[in-house]
């Protein structure tokens, strides 16, 4: 244990960078780049140094930082990590520290208040992560709108206002009913902190509306099917930096809440839900990589393919409802496949994102159309992307298959049927993905309206990291396993002892 | 021994990272990096094999590299070292060398001649990871990676339309066979909580009785999981129904498909199978299946070479038939003469592609045989291995292909599987005439080649292109006679495939030894058809005494490959792109995105517009809506007290 | 004596003519004045009638500060009045609706 | 009974009316008068906190209660009256009579806070009345702003004419005028008897009445065209100082009189809240004015107000007593804001006029930026807790469905928030925007107190609860 | 049936009358004489029911200040006498609809008896002698003076506001502006313009 409060620190400190950054216009380009650069990297190694503390035999929370916030309310400022909170604050960190090194080279207007924002975003998405109090939580998720809607309003593309105004809503929408259940069940547990309410004893339909409540929160923010239809538009308009942080970290967010919040407080409603709730998943896997394969363009094909592997997130999840009673291992190995696929998707996404931005930034379209051949001139850039994309069609010796099998692997044991559907993907993601190196990659340009050149030294940077992390974690998940294990066996035994 | 193995199959790998360094060094240190590492497996594979052999050892199974170990699953690089992984290494090293070394001349011109090199030292690596993979995870990598490989080298000119989307068929088609692998991997890891083939094998007999639903229908838990592992054998291995992406992989360089569509990758299903024959064994109807699966390819497949044009073409569908013979013998538990077939198939039918790349190359990437003719004077080297090769695929008698062909058809025919054998004894003929067709249609008649190069006997080809056409010649026509007699005795694959005893019976009862073999085989029905299937030829295709039309609509079926070419072609693109288009267009978009949500706020929207008419600006409306809400309230309250 | 309803009855009658003449005006804002002194008229009456009833003096004072103020406020939307008539040259109704919506 | 302990409203009386004849005689130097009146107000406040009143006019009521509500009141004349001079001197339309109408308007909120019988009530209420026609019309230039006031006259004066029936039927029911006469009265009648039901007719047309002054559907009728039609700066006015002494007129009137009649004005108020939510955001959806969304925008906050005080409970006591001094101080800010901005030396009227302030006036984009996301709700900041609150007492007291639809429309209301952030940070429109000063220290502290305080949100959480605590001193 | 009475039944009828005339006359000048009567004829009535001296400062106050003031405005603004168009046809049913549910609503309220009403605790009725006017005047100045005081500034407000209103600067007064005067510059009047040498 440490005897600061660390946890505080990682949330604390890039909201007042970032809102240094907004509030002042004065600093320049390359000094506020600078400043974020170190701002991340320092927000980088502490959240690295919490994993190294982190205790992962202990299934307790750690870092407990518990003061009261609103005395009459019992509503704690409580931040607190497992296992499950530390991936994915390792998560958030990492990929902003990529963020602060792809738009070093980046030229915007104002580009300090746009860096300014993705700080202030970092912080809140810690805060997300790490929040055990659940208007504490509540606060943190909806605040993550507001950076987010500025730096895709202000630095986006052409259709940028309609995209972000419902992107907003959407997820408003989704996040106030969540907000009725939480208040429903602080009502009834007397306080807000989370762990409290998975003691309460509820009704039936009590328990079915607030899971549909939570259902439709969160299920917005991953997206589930049929409410996605946010992310694509949302994905477009945004800048690079903007899809990336968004598909990466943001959508997991709502991932991350269902594990938090819909698992252990609604078991019985999720038993009897859970066919649907799979069901629905598969839609997401099934169909939207359909939707996917039609795109023409590329940031859509990409966010829509989002869609479809958050669809694996979901379904493992939701498995664990299935599986409970059944085959308590198989619930284990879906929930952690969540996970991983979670933390895999937030770095191939990232990295498909990044490669769009380095292509949009020569030919000025992110249709597919518009873009030909590029591997004639940017031979490293294609193969990193070849790579990403083989990674985001689930290659093995990548992250991106760790997590799909052992989601269908879990699948699997609920029904054969789940798993065959599960497994189309690996089919279906192939057929996009490599449609889409088929398409902008390969080819023989003569013309070259665009221009590509190689990418810059920092953008090498970044995507040589994300393959390395790619890499390893497909091949060597071990560290995330530890991390994550007694985490989800605790989620998964309290609820079984919860039933019983 | 251990350490050894693991040279040899790091050492592609580090050849693969070396390359990836020296990315702007001259062709010199690519040539000197990939060759040597294969050559250094090579050596060591057969080194390793005979140490094997003289050693007496037993197979073994040893976890080198644990990278995941979980309660929940475990993946480590392991090995598995018998005579079979041993065997099947040593079968991919040396073509792989030869292939390495023919490609040197071959990709000479070539503007990314490092990268080709990067590309099939990591395909080495990742097959040789499938052949020494002692648990099902690193099997399914490997499988994956083989795929990625083949998939880069198919497209590896990736300037031509053709080849990228033969590349991107490839996968798509292998992936259909790998989710069949992934879910068998996964039902072996929800079964046995373990993917190491010996713990497997060790508790095979206790899990046979688990039955588990497969839509409503009540199968056993290992003959689902073989079926399934089975699907991903007939992707990868180009069987009915999934063979139509082998064809197309033809866009790639001459030299990978000797390698890779040839030789090694396509094998793959046939030695994951043979691997796990323990468990087919007990399998009830997978057998059978894979069987007629098997017989179905041979014959039909090659049917569909004798109405193709193009030169690797005819070889590409001769190997889908070839394939289909080793399956066929799979499906008859006849493992050690599938593993036979695959040996000998590998050494003649990169051969006969070596021959096909360097009649390429001289024909300036001309690859229609109605386009070629009369090289016999010009590429001497070249025919007389091509004949060697052709006699080995028709399977003549004392060549190898004769041993391992004759045998499977033989054994089918033995054991009583009456369909299967007969349409394994027709294709003998349909080999015969499409070997023939070509050879006949290149080789001789008047030469197409220009007048200046005819007479220039001296450059028929490069040297390096040459020598790997001499040094496989040996192992493509006498490889058979010298190992058929301990294959056939069970000896050479003892410890690793089950049903020896079926081979042995058949070896003890009908073949008796391998001259009498060879002499026996004048006798049979096979010699038979074959030389039927010679004169036919020499007159039809030689001589060209008469001329058969062939029923147009039974031509067009088989040209189409029975359909499959315009389902890959047209029909499943279409398919995919309609129900993606009306999918995104119709359900995602107008349905979801513009009916349900866009929709609403529009209803929201229109109802605020049309709500907002009732702030009319008027006193007299103002003053109404005030008292009319004041009276609202008076009722609401004289009634309800 | 006469009842109290009578009163009370009268005053209603002319508390809601004066709220029909508020509405079914449509032509002059100075008789929607006249109609709110109506209204405070008819309040007013009420108020004497219970104070009287009750035998209490609040209700009679109360008139007393309603009369005041009443007049105040009769003074300024007169004015206010002027000023509209100044702005539009017209004090119908009608011509009141550009603010709406 | 001279006593000094009305003392802030007796000082601004005379020093008022001082401050008329000294503006006579010092006609030019306006700035004198309007430093004269804020000295004043500042005295006032003062002493509206320093004196702990020891007893009571019978009819006027004297507590922490309302020396603290009567200090808030006039801490946010004050910064109203700072913005209203430079606005108003802007426009070249400084007349220091302006502040004397409105610290007459202030004098009659502080009595209606005060006010402890009806007569008071309704005295303080035609006080502020007044001093609001007058307001209203001020701007005597514009057409606008004339037929606004003469709107706003007739509207008002029927209302009051319902007040007085409404008092009338009260007091001949109960035979007094006096709250705790009445409270005494009410209690002890039987529910089935005529009288019940006299009481309760004259307690709607007082309700009818209330809700008109607080701008409460279907009572809201005026509003929009009111705040569109006047000056920002009278808007501001309109839309703070009265909506928070009828408030406390609310809790008064209802939680002391009235209590034992809360089984029926509960659902009464529910009903008014609900509908002012659902009707203010509907409306508000395609406003194009600024000043007309923002007026339903007050009406959909309104109806929090109204619906947390309707539930009769001390959550929802709370809760209303917190949402109105957010609801205050979010008024405060984002119409202070739009009187430091001006377009082409008009005021700023149309949300279109915006377009690509954060371009060229970066400092008060993001203070229009926190000021809206703070009313659509949006945590961190103020306006989410003050939402919570409301939704949680809500949910206290089992009133699920209805909590969904406050949410729902929450969301609704949240896109014409974002669509002026749109039009200020998205569109990149040419403008002609002007702004007197660079920036404005109080709008700068009461932005960011929007901010801090929904990052503290228990600084505000105690202050309420100690508003509520002794609220309900009093009036048990 | 007492005197009282047919008193009261020819007034109120009276009023009502000429309560309906005030709003319903399309001239303003005929609204306005009727509200006058309408005063008067309360007045009478107020003075049955007791209230002397409200009914005296009803006449004086209202009759003589606020009617002469609108009928002076009436008179100012030289408005058209207006013709009863459609419209007031179409609003008349809605009109009367909405009265009759009012009186409905009060009036069978009050009809159903105002008697027998409990009043259990009537605080200090303030009868110090027999004058309707002193009563009064004693209770406004003792229990009533800040009400007083508070009317007081009402009034102050309402003639505030009326000047402010009203009141404006006659545009076709000429007078000088010193200030502008002192803050003339040189060369806003003086323009020195090179001519062209002869």
């Amino acid at each position: 244990m440490l005897d600061y409060p660390i946890l505080s620190i990682l949330v604390w400190l890039p909201i007042i960078v970032g809102l240094m950054l907004v509030v002042s216009s004065d600093f320049g380009k390359s000094s506020s780049a600078l400043i974020t650069l170190l701002t991340t990297f320092l927000v980088f190694i502490i959240s690295i140094k919490l994993f190294q503390s982190y205790d992962h035999l202990s299934g307790e929370l750690q870092f407990v930082e518990k003061l009261v916030w609103i005395s009459g309310l019992n509503i704690f400022y409580y931040l607190a990590v497992d296992g499950i909170s530390v991936s994915l604050i390792l998560l958030t960190s990492f990929i902003n520290l990529l963020i602060a090194i792809f738009a070093s080279s980046e030229n915007y207007e104002n580009k300090s208040s746009y860096l300014g924002y993705f700080l202030i975003l970092e912080g809140l998405l810690i805060g997300t992560f790490s929040a055990f109090d659940s208007i504490l939580f509540y606060i943190f998720f909806e605040s993550l709108l507001i950076p987010l809607f500025l730096i895709i309003g202000i630095w986006g593309g052409e259709n940028r206002k309609y995209a972000t105004i419902k992107f907003f809503l959407y997820t408003l929408f989704g996040s106030v009913l969540m907000l009725i259940s939480i208040l429903y069940l602080a009502n009834l547990a007397g306080s807000f902190a989370i762990r409290d309410f998975y003691s309460l004893t509820l009704s039936f339909e009590e328990e079915v509306l607030i899971l549909l409540a939570f259902l439709i929160g969160f299920g917005i923010k991953i997206p589930m099917w049929p409410v996605h239809t946010w992310l694509p538009d949302a994905h477009v308009e945004a800048p690079t930096s903007g899809s990336v942080i968004l598909a990466s970290v943001l959508l997991k967010v709502g991932g991350y809440g269902m594990i938090r919040f819909l698992l252990p407080i609604t078991t019985e409603a999720g038993i009897y839900l859970s066919e649907y709730m799979i069901f629905l998943s598969l839609v997401a896997i099934i169909y939207i990589s359909f939707v996917a394969f039609a795109q023409e363009d590329m940031k859509k094909l990409i966010a829509y393919s989002s869609v479809a592997h958050m669809g694996f997130v979901t379904m493992g999840i939701f498995l664990v409802f299935n599986l409970l009673g059944k085959n308590p291992t198989a619930a284990e190995i879906g929930l952690e496949g969540a996970m991983i696929q979670m933390i895999s998707h937030g770095l191939i996404s990232a990295a498909l994102f990044f490669c769009i931005g380095i292509m949009y930034r020569y030919s000025h379209s992110r249709l597919i159309k518009d873009n030909y051949g590029v591997a004639q001139f940017m031979p490293i850039f294609s193969f990193l992307m070849i790579f990403f994309l083989m990674a985001n069609s689930g290659l093995p010796g990548t992250s991106g298959f760790v997590g799909e099998f052992l989601v269908i692997t879990s699948a699997l044991g609920s029904s054969f049927l789940f798993g065959l559907l599960a497994a189309l993907s690996l089919i279906l993601s192939a057929s996009y993905s490599l449609k889409l190196g088929k398409n902008v990659l390969f080819g023989d340009n003569q013309k070259n309206h665009q221009g590509y050149i190689e990418c810059m030294n920092n953008e090498k940077i970044v995507l040589s990291a994300l393959v390395i992390f790619v890499l390893y974690l497909g091949i060597s998940p071990d560290f995330l396993f530890n991390l994550l294990d007694k985490s989800v066996n605790d989620i998964i035994t309290s609820i079984s002892i919860g039933r019983a | 021994m251990t350490a050894l193995t693991i040279i040899l199959l790091i050492s592609p790998l580090i050849g693969t990272l070396l390359l990836l360094t020296c990315q702007n060094r001259s062709k010199k240190y690519s040539i000197l990096i990939s060759n040597i590492s294969i050559l250094i497996s090579f050596l060591l594979s057969l080194f390793i094999l005979y140490l094997y052999y003289s050693s007496n050892s037993v197979p073994q199974s040893i976890n080198v590299l644990t990278f995941a170990d979980i309660k929940l699953f475990s993946l480590y690089f392991g090995l598995y070292i018998d005579s079979l992984s041993l065997v099947m290494s040593s079968v991919v090293t040396s073509v792989s060398l030869l292939v390495h070394y023919y490609s040197i001349s071959y990709m000479k011109h070539d503007r990314s001649f490092n990268r080709f090199f990067i590309y099939t030292n990591f395909f080495t690596f990742s097959m040789l990871l499938i052949v020494f993979s002692n648990n099902f995870l690193q099997l399914f990598i490997g499988w994956e990676l083989v795929g990625l490989s083949s998939y880069l080298l198919i497209g590896f000119w990736i300037k031509k339309e053709s080849a990228i989307s033969a590349n991107y068929k490839a996968f798509l088609v292998n992936r259909v066979g790998d989710v069949g692998l992934l879910l068998g991997l996964c039902l072996i890891l929800l079964s046995y909580s373990t993917t190491d083939y010996n713990q497997i094998f060790e508790i095979k007999n206790s899990i046979d009785m688990d039955r588990m639903d497969i839509f409503g229908y009540s199968f056993s838990a290992l003959s689902a999981i073989c079926m399934l592992l089975f699907i991903g054998a007939m992707a990868k291995s180009a069987q009915v129904p999934l063979q139509f992406w082998l064809p197309d992989s033809m866009e790639g360089p001459t030299p990978i498909s000797a390698l890779i569509h040839a030789a090694t990758m396509v094998t793959a299903g046939i030695y994951m199978v043979a691997r796990l024959s323990p468990l087919y064994e007990l399998t009830d109807g997978v057998l059978i299946f894979i069987l007629y699966i098997g017989s179905i390819t041979a014959f039909f497949l090659g049917l569909v070479a004798l109405v193709q044009n193009d030169i690797k073409r005819i070889i590409a569908y001769s190997t889908i038939s070839q394939l289909g013979y080793m399956t066929a013998a799979l499906g008859a538990s006849l493992y050690s003469l599938a593993m036979f077939h695959l040996i000998t198939h590998a050494f003649f039918k990169a051969l006969l592609f070596l021959c096909a790349g360097s009649i390429i190359i001289k024909c300036h990437h001309e690859q229609d045989i109605r386009k070629i003719a009369g090289l016999r004077k010009v590429m001497p080297i070249t025919y007389l291995a091509f004949l060697y090769a052709s006699l080995s695929l028709i399977g003549f008698p004392l060549t190898s292909g004769f041993y391992s062909k004759e045998s499977i058809i033989d054994a089918v025919g033995y054991f009583g599987h009456t369909i299967p054998y007969l349409m394994l004894l027709l294709s003998i003929f349909t080999t015969t005439l499409y070997t023939s067709k070509i050879f006949f249609k290149v080789f001789f008649g008047k030469c197409s080649l220009p007048k200046s190069e005819e007479n220039n006997f001296k450059i028929e080809n490069d040297r390096q292109m040459l020598l790997p056409l001499f040094v496989l010649t040996a192992p493509a026509v006498f490889l058979g006679l010298f190992i058929y007699d301990p294959l056939m005795m069970g000896l050479l694959f003892q410890d690793s495939l089950a049903a020896n005893e079926l081979t042995i019976s058949f070896y003890n009862n009908y073949v008796i030894n391998s001259l009498n073999f060879f002499l026996h085989s004048f006798m049979t029905i096979n010699f038979l058809i074959l030389f039927a299937g010679l004169i036919f030829s020499y007159f039809y295709f030689y001589k060209r005494s008469f001329d058969i039309s062939i029923p147009r609509f039974i031509r067009a079926v088989i040209e189409k490959e029975y359909g499959f070419d315009s389902l890959s072609r047209y029909f499943i693109p279409r398919i995919q792109n309609n129900i993606s288009r009306f999918l995104w267009k119709d359900i995602d978009i107008s349905t979801i995105d513009n009916g349900l949500i866009n929709n609403t706020s529009n209803i929201i929207n229109s109802l605020s517009n049309k709500v907002k008419k009732l702030q009319t600006g008027y006193i007299y409306h103002y003053s109404l809506i005030i008292i009319s809400a004041l009276i609202l309230l008076l009722i609401i309250m004289r009634i309800a007290h | 004596m006469i009842p109290i309803s009578y009163y009370l009855i009268l005053s209603t009658i002319i508390f809601t003519l004066s709220i029909a003449g508020i509405f079914i005006n449509r032509k002059n804002i100075l008789v929607l004045l006249m109609s709110l002194e109506l209204m405070f008229l008819s309040v007013n009456f009420n108020l004497i009638t219970l104070g009287n009833y009750l035998g209490d003096l609040t209700g009679q004072v109360f008139v007393f500060f309603v009369l005041t103020v009443v007049a105040a406020e009769s003074a300024i939307g007169l004015a206010l009045l002027i000023v509209l008539f100044r702005n539009k040259k017209s004090i119908d109704v009608d011509d009141l609706s550009e603010l709406k919506g | 009974m001279f006593d000094l302990f009305y003392i802030p409203e007796i000082i601004l009386s005379i020093g008022i009316l001082l401050v008329i004849v000294i503006d006579l005689y010092i006609e030019k130097q306006k700035y004198f008068s309007y430093l004269l009146i804020q000295f004043l107000i500042i005295l006032a406040s003062f002493y509206a906190l320093t004196e702990v009143p020891t007893h009571a006019y019978s009819s006027y009521e004297f507590s922490k209660f309302t020396s603290l509500i009567k200090f808030l009141l006039l801490v946010g004349a004050l910064i109203i009256f700072h913005y209203t001079y430079r606005h108003l001197n802007y426009l070249n339309n400084l007349k220091i009579e302006y502040f004397t109408i409105s610290v007459l308007g202030l004098i009659g909120t502080m009595i209606m806070i005060s006010a402890y019988s009806l007569l008071m009530l309704y005295l303080g209420i035609e006080l502020l009345s007044l001093a609001l026609y007058a307001l209203i019309g001020f701007n005597k230039a514009s057409k606008l702003s004339s037929e606004a006031a003469i709107k706003y006259y007739i509207l008002g004066a029927m209302s009051s004419g319902i007040l007085l029936f409404g008092i009338s039927l009260i007091y001949g029911f109960t035979g007094s005028i006096d709250y705790f006469e009445i409270a005494e009265q009410i209690s002890s009648v039987n529910n089935n008897s005529v009288q019940f039901l006299g009481i309760i007719f004259g307690m709607i047309f007082i309700t009818a009445s209330l809700c008109f002054k607080f701008g409460a559907a279907p009572f809201h009728i005026w509003v929009p065209d009111i705040y569109q039609g006047s000056l920002v700066s009278t808007t501001i006015l309109l839309s703070t100082l009265p909506k928070v002494a009828v408030f406390v007129v609310f809790l008064k009137l209802y939680f002391i009189p009235f209590i034992t009649l809360a089984f029926i004005w509960s659902d009464i108020l529910i009903f008014i809240g609900i509908a002012s939510i659902v009707i203010g955001s509907i409306f508000a959806l395609t406003q194009e004015n600024m000043k007309r969304l923002l007026a339903y925008s007050a009406i959909s906050n309104i109806g929090f107000i109204i619906l947390a005080m309707g539930l009769v409970t001390d959550d929802g006591l709370n809760a209303s007593l917190y949402y109105t001094i957010v609801y205050s101080f979010t008024a405060l800010a984002s119409f202070g804001i739009i009187t430091h901005i001006t377009s082409n030396s008009h005021g700023i009227e149309d949300i279109s006029d915006l377009a690509g302030l954060s371009k060229t006036h970066p400092y008060f984009a993001i203070l229009i930026l926190i000021t809206m996301l703070s009313s659509a709700g949006i945590p961190p900041l103020i306006g989410f807790h003050a939402k919570l609150m409301v939704i949680q007492a809500l949910i206290n007291n089992s009133y699920i469905i209805l909590s969904v639809l406050v949410v729902l429309m929450t969301v609704i209301s949240a896109y014409y928030y974002l669509r002026i952030i749109k039009t200020i940070y998205f569109e990149n429109r040419e403008n002609l925007i002007s702004t007197y000063t660079r920036n404005n220290i109080l709008l700068s502290i009461n932005v960011i107190l929007l901010l801090g305080l929904g990052v503290f949100p228990f600084i505000m959480f105690d202050i309420t609860s100690y508003l509520a605590s002794i609220l309900v001193d009093i009036s048990i | 049936m007492n005197i009282e009475l047919i008193t009261f039944i020819i007034f109120s009828s009276l009023l009502i009358f000429t309560s309906i005339k005030v709003i319903t006359s399309s001239n303003p000048v005929l609204s306005a004489i009727n509200l006058v009567f309408s005063f008067f004829l309360s007045a009478v009535l107020w003075l049955l029911l007791g209230a002397e001296f409200l009914s005296i400062i009803l006449i004086l106050v209202y009759v003589g200040a606020v009617m002469v003031l609108f009928l002076f405005v009436v008179m100012m603004l030289d408005i058209n006498i207006a013709k009863k168009n459609a419209a007031y046809i179409k609003y008349l049913p809605l009109g009367i609809g909405i009265f009759i549910v009012f009186n409905i609503l009060i009036i069978l309220f009050f009809i159903n008896t105002f008697e027998n009403i409990n009043y259990n605790a009537i605080s200090s009725i303030n009868i110090i002698s027999e004058s309707n006017t002193e009563n009064l005047g004693f209770v406004l100045f003792t229990d009533y003076i800040l009400e007083f005081e508070i009317a007081g500034l009402i009034l102050l407000l309402g003639i505030l506001s009326a000047i402010i209103l009203t009141y404006r600067k006659n545009p076709n007064n000429k007078y000088q502006d010193p200030a502008r005067q002192i803050d003339v510059r040189k060369k806003d009047r003086l323009k020195v313009i090179k001519g062209l040498k002869e």
